[in-house]
């Protein structure tokens, strides 16, 4: 493992308060652990709640700020934060219109959320939640536990962010953010490993010429292994996936391709290129586009599409002011 | 069967164990889910041992709700709630004793597995730590009904149930945790949760 | 060579249509070759051009918009754009009021930009240029070509850009321009190289346990080559450097933390985390901070440290609105 | 000596020594440059060999300033303007003829010296391509001093001297070009540019 840390133990912490130090205008940390807060509370507004696993960066924290979260818990590398983490960063920031939790579907953060949403309840917070489960790789059934969230969660930050900012309730806005999940979805694909640092060894092995289709962004094996392919070919494969699962015809919508945080941004445009010219094809609007690091897998060499399905309000909340360290609309 | 040092004993040797497997079972983890589990459980189990000194003279119950609040505040993952709430709820259904009987044990894991069901939305046959748990217990009840109260003798037919438990889970499709994401291919592989629950009872059984 | 591209003779292309096609609303590209201008011109104003080789992805395309570049060209991978090319985009932006040439200090750039500089002016443009030499791991001497220009290079189109937006005639946009590049000093290290697609194998070779300190944009070999250490020796190593090398006493900085390109946010954030904390001990108050892929060498493993003095002009310069692809301030 | 067509001709050799050799230079790029000369030499004379039937019937000055246009606008990096400048002022000194002389030749390679030393700000002893050309131009004028007026033996005075050109340059701490951001690193490598020119001259004068 080569790795620019100093200590296992220390990776989350000393992250998170880099993190803080860089932008100090725009986030706070608590006392209590690594859960990030605006800088300056804003009251009288729906407060957004959102973390996971470490190892993701720049979410959640990066997307704290006006327009988008209010406070972001950081777990262990690839582990849910605890409820105890989670209670503090609601309590930090409930206001009288409420708390609403965006949570990816993994069962753990699923369950901590769950019990943190419990004990604030139990403190008078009224707190609502939203299941992010974007990922088109695995099945969605009643006998599974379903999609899991991956890079669509920082559409619904933005949108669900956008919208708490109008001053709409806390049923509205828990109802715009499930609106995104209900239609935007994300595959990945992945042809080198990341490695997590207590771990010292890389999740999963490729030999030099395999790649993993659908990948997870904790590494968790995708549908299936096969040889690597031209880019175009690659992107083809989950563009079929995720535009075989809602019908996107005629519409507009949001492209995010997203790199898995080894992946330069010379190859993610060489995807986007064909992306755009599949969907124009197709005969569907791009109406936004985003190319970058939003939902890493430390250093994962990757990638994921998604696609979003927009209508008028999607899109004017998508297009509304954010300024984050890591997602600024101006 | 145990009084309350007896306890803070057996956790010391279950946080022993656990250490001593991280790898194995961060591997184990590392082929159907997200190579974890293994640091989870010794991150949660180094801290249990931290808070050890100042738990010496509770009752059983307390000393188990603690553990339980610890791993819930520690570990993180899906293994934090529900063997947080697992030992929690032992914890409660024990009660304020400082010396327990194997039905007191019995009533425990009865009470824990009801929690992790309840916690996880979980039942057996999903490959999870149910799969170790529940024959556990079931071959436990059995071995009592049948007349036997020795406790280690109890224990061990536990444990051996556990351990097929462990071999069962390879032939199990995974629908519930991070191995459900694979299907058919979590298949032939053990559960990484039902695994570290038997290391659990095997350390106890091998303390009485 | 793992890669995800489609032909390594159509990387440059792909990429830069790539880029395009994600932000239309910004970014329009010339049918000469890779040559990206304004989606809209902005007349009355002095026109900025830089460019350079592609591989350093979002430089330079990623940079032009509102308040920074007007246009940027882009050679092969690591190799400089060739004067007919820079021609035609000082052509598409040229205003009356001048162009001004924003050069990397290497050879091939330095000449290539000249000889377009004077083809330029031959059809009656007046162009300016500034060379910027951030990197302090090379030494600057009357007898050698001077420091490399590095990942300073973004500062000094935030900042000119921003003097030009104002409206300021090409002197005076050119000396703002040469007084980020007298003030930021750069230094970085890698702990694994990149590959260039046409050659096909590593630029260079570290075992397991080593670093090159002071490694150039280009996988270029730095001051040394040792075994790697924590994170905060080799941040160290690096601010050592540069704080010897113009001095910092009492005043005000940005501090730009860049990715190599495979270098996780994680272990930029950490590696930040120590340069506030020593700056901070040493009385130096840091006004803004950015982190992440600025100027990146393909899929390199490492990342730099710059540091740019300020005074109240770059200051308000500094924080003046910018809405880029890849660079916006709000 | 040759006329236009003979030129023609030498260039495609030219073309095809410097794609075969593509690796080969940038290797040596790769150990003190940024790995790329090969493959910008390369991608340079591709681009000639598409031009070079629209030549055939040019003067050599109109071919070699072609030549030297094309590498300009094709090359990129250092050795694109400098090669390129190179053949342009070669082609304007030997001028519009359709047959050239020992001493055109020599012309030729003198104004590109001037060229890339111009363009280049650079001089001999500094690590770059002009320590394979200064020396063979030097050597080729004494040769025709010492009387011998037969171009296939003087061009072979120059490749030699090109040559042990190349070799001095493993001596030499470079100064220009990017070599010399390493320093006394650079000892002890030879220079790519010089050993491309090198290929260059033994690749005219082979053709003869
Ligand atoms: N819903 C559930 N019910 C019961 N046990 C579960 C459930 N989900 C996961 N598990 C158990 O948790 C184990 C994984 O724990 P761990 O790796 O620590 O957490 P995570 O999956 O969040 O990384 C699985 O091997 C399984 O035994
Ligand atoms: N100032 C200069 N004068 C003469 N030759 C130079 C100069 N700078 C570089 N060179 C030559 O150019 C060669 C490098 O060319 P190349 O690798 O194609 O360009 P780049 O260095 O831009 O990648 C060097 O080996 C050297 O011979
Ligand atoms: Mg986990
Ligand atoms: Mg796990
Ligand atoms: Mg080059
Ligand atoms: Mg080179």
């Amino acid at each position: 493992m080569k790795k620019l840390i100093n200590s296992i133990d220390n990776v989350e912490n000393e992250m998170i308060q880099g993190l803080v130090k860089a932008y100090p205008s725009y986030l706070k940390k608590l006392d209590c652990g690594n859960v990030v807060v605006r800088a300056n509370k804003k009251e009288g507004k729906v407060a957004l709640i959102s973390g996971g696993g470490s190892g993701h960066e720049p979410a959640h924290a990066g997307y704290v700020g006006e327009g988008m979260l209010d406070a972001a818990v950081a777990g262990a590398v690839f582990t849910s934060p605890t409820p105890d983490q989670i209670l503090e960063g609601i309590k930090a920031i409930a206001t009288d219109a409420g708390v609403l939790m965006v949570v990816k579907n993994y069962t753990g953060d699923v369950m901590n959320f769950e019990m943190a949403g419990e004990m604030a309840e139990e403190e008078g917070i009224s707190v609502k939640q939203v299941i992010v489960n974007d990922d088109v790789a695995v099945q969605d059934s009643l006998y599974t536990v379903g999609r899991r969230g991956v890079a669509g969660t920082v559409l619904v930050h933005k949108i669900a962010g956008a919208m708490a900012e109008t001053g709409a309730c806390l049923d509205d806005v828990q109802a715009v953010a499930q609106k995104v999940i209900d239609n935007v979805r994300t595959m990945g694909a992945a042809i080198a490993p990341c490695t997590v640092p207590a771990s010292g060894k890389p999740g999963f092995d490729l030999s030099e010429d395999e790649m993993e289709v659908g990948i997870g962004i904790h590494g968790e094996p995708g549908t299936h292994r096969e040889k690597i392919r031209p880019a175009d070919e690659v992107t083809d494969l989950l563009l079929d996936k995720i535009l075989s699962d809602i019908d996107y015809t005629d519409s507009e919508v949001a492209v995010m391709i997203n790199g898995a945080g080894a992946t330069p941004l010379m190859e993610l445009f060489i995807i986007n290129n064909h992306v755009a010219d599949v969907l124009k094809e197709k005969g569907i609007k791009v109406y936004e586009t985003f190319v970058g690091e939003y939902m890493t897998s430390i250093e994962m060499q990757g990638f994921s599409i998604s696609i979003l399905k927009l209508d008028d309000q999607l899109k004017k909340l998508l297009s509304a002011k954010a300024d984050t360290p890591a997602f600024k609309v101006l | 069967m145990v009084d309350n040092k007896k306890i803070i004993e057996i956790l010391h040797s279950i946080a022993t164990v656990i250490e001593e497997n991280n790898s194995f079972l961060t591997e184990l983890d590392n082929v159907i889910g997200d190579g974890d589990h293994g640091i989870n459980m010794a991150r949660g189990f180094t801290e249990v041992e931290k808070k050890m000194d100042t738990l010496a003279d509770k009752d059983i119950g307390a000393i188990l709700k603690s553990v339980g609040m610890t791993l819930v505040s520690t570990v993180g993952g899906a293994s934090g709630p529900l063997y947080g709430t697992a030992f929690m709820k032992a914890g409660t259904a024990i009660g304020a004793k400082t010396d327990m009987t194997i039905d007191d044990f019995i009533a425990g894991l009865n009470a824990a597995i009801d929690g992790v069901k309840m916690r996880g939305h979980s039942t057996t046959e999903e490959k999870t730590m149910l799969d170790a748990m529940v024959p556990a217990l079931n071959a436990m009840k059995d071995t009592i009904s049948a007349g036997q109260r020795d406790t280690s003798l109890v224990l061990s037919t536990g444990v051996a149930a556990a351990k097929s438990g462990v071999e069962h889970t390879k032939d199990l499709i995974a629908t519930k945790g991070r191995a459900s994401y694979l299907g058919e291919r979590s298949l032939g592989h053990q559960d990484p949760g039902a695994t570290s629950f038997t290391l659990i009872l095997e350390t106890i059984c091998n303390n009485l």
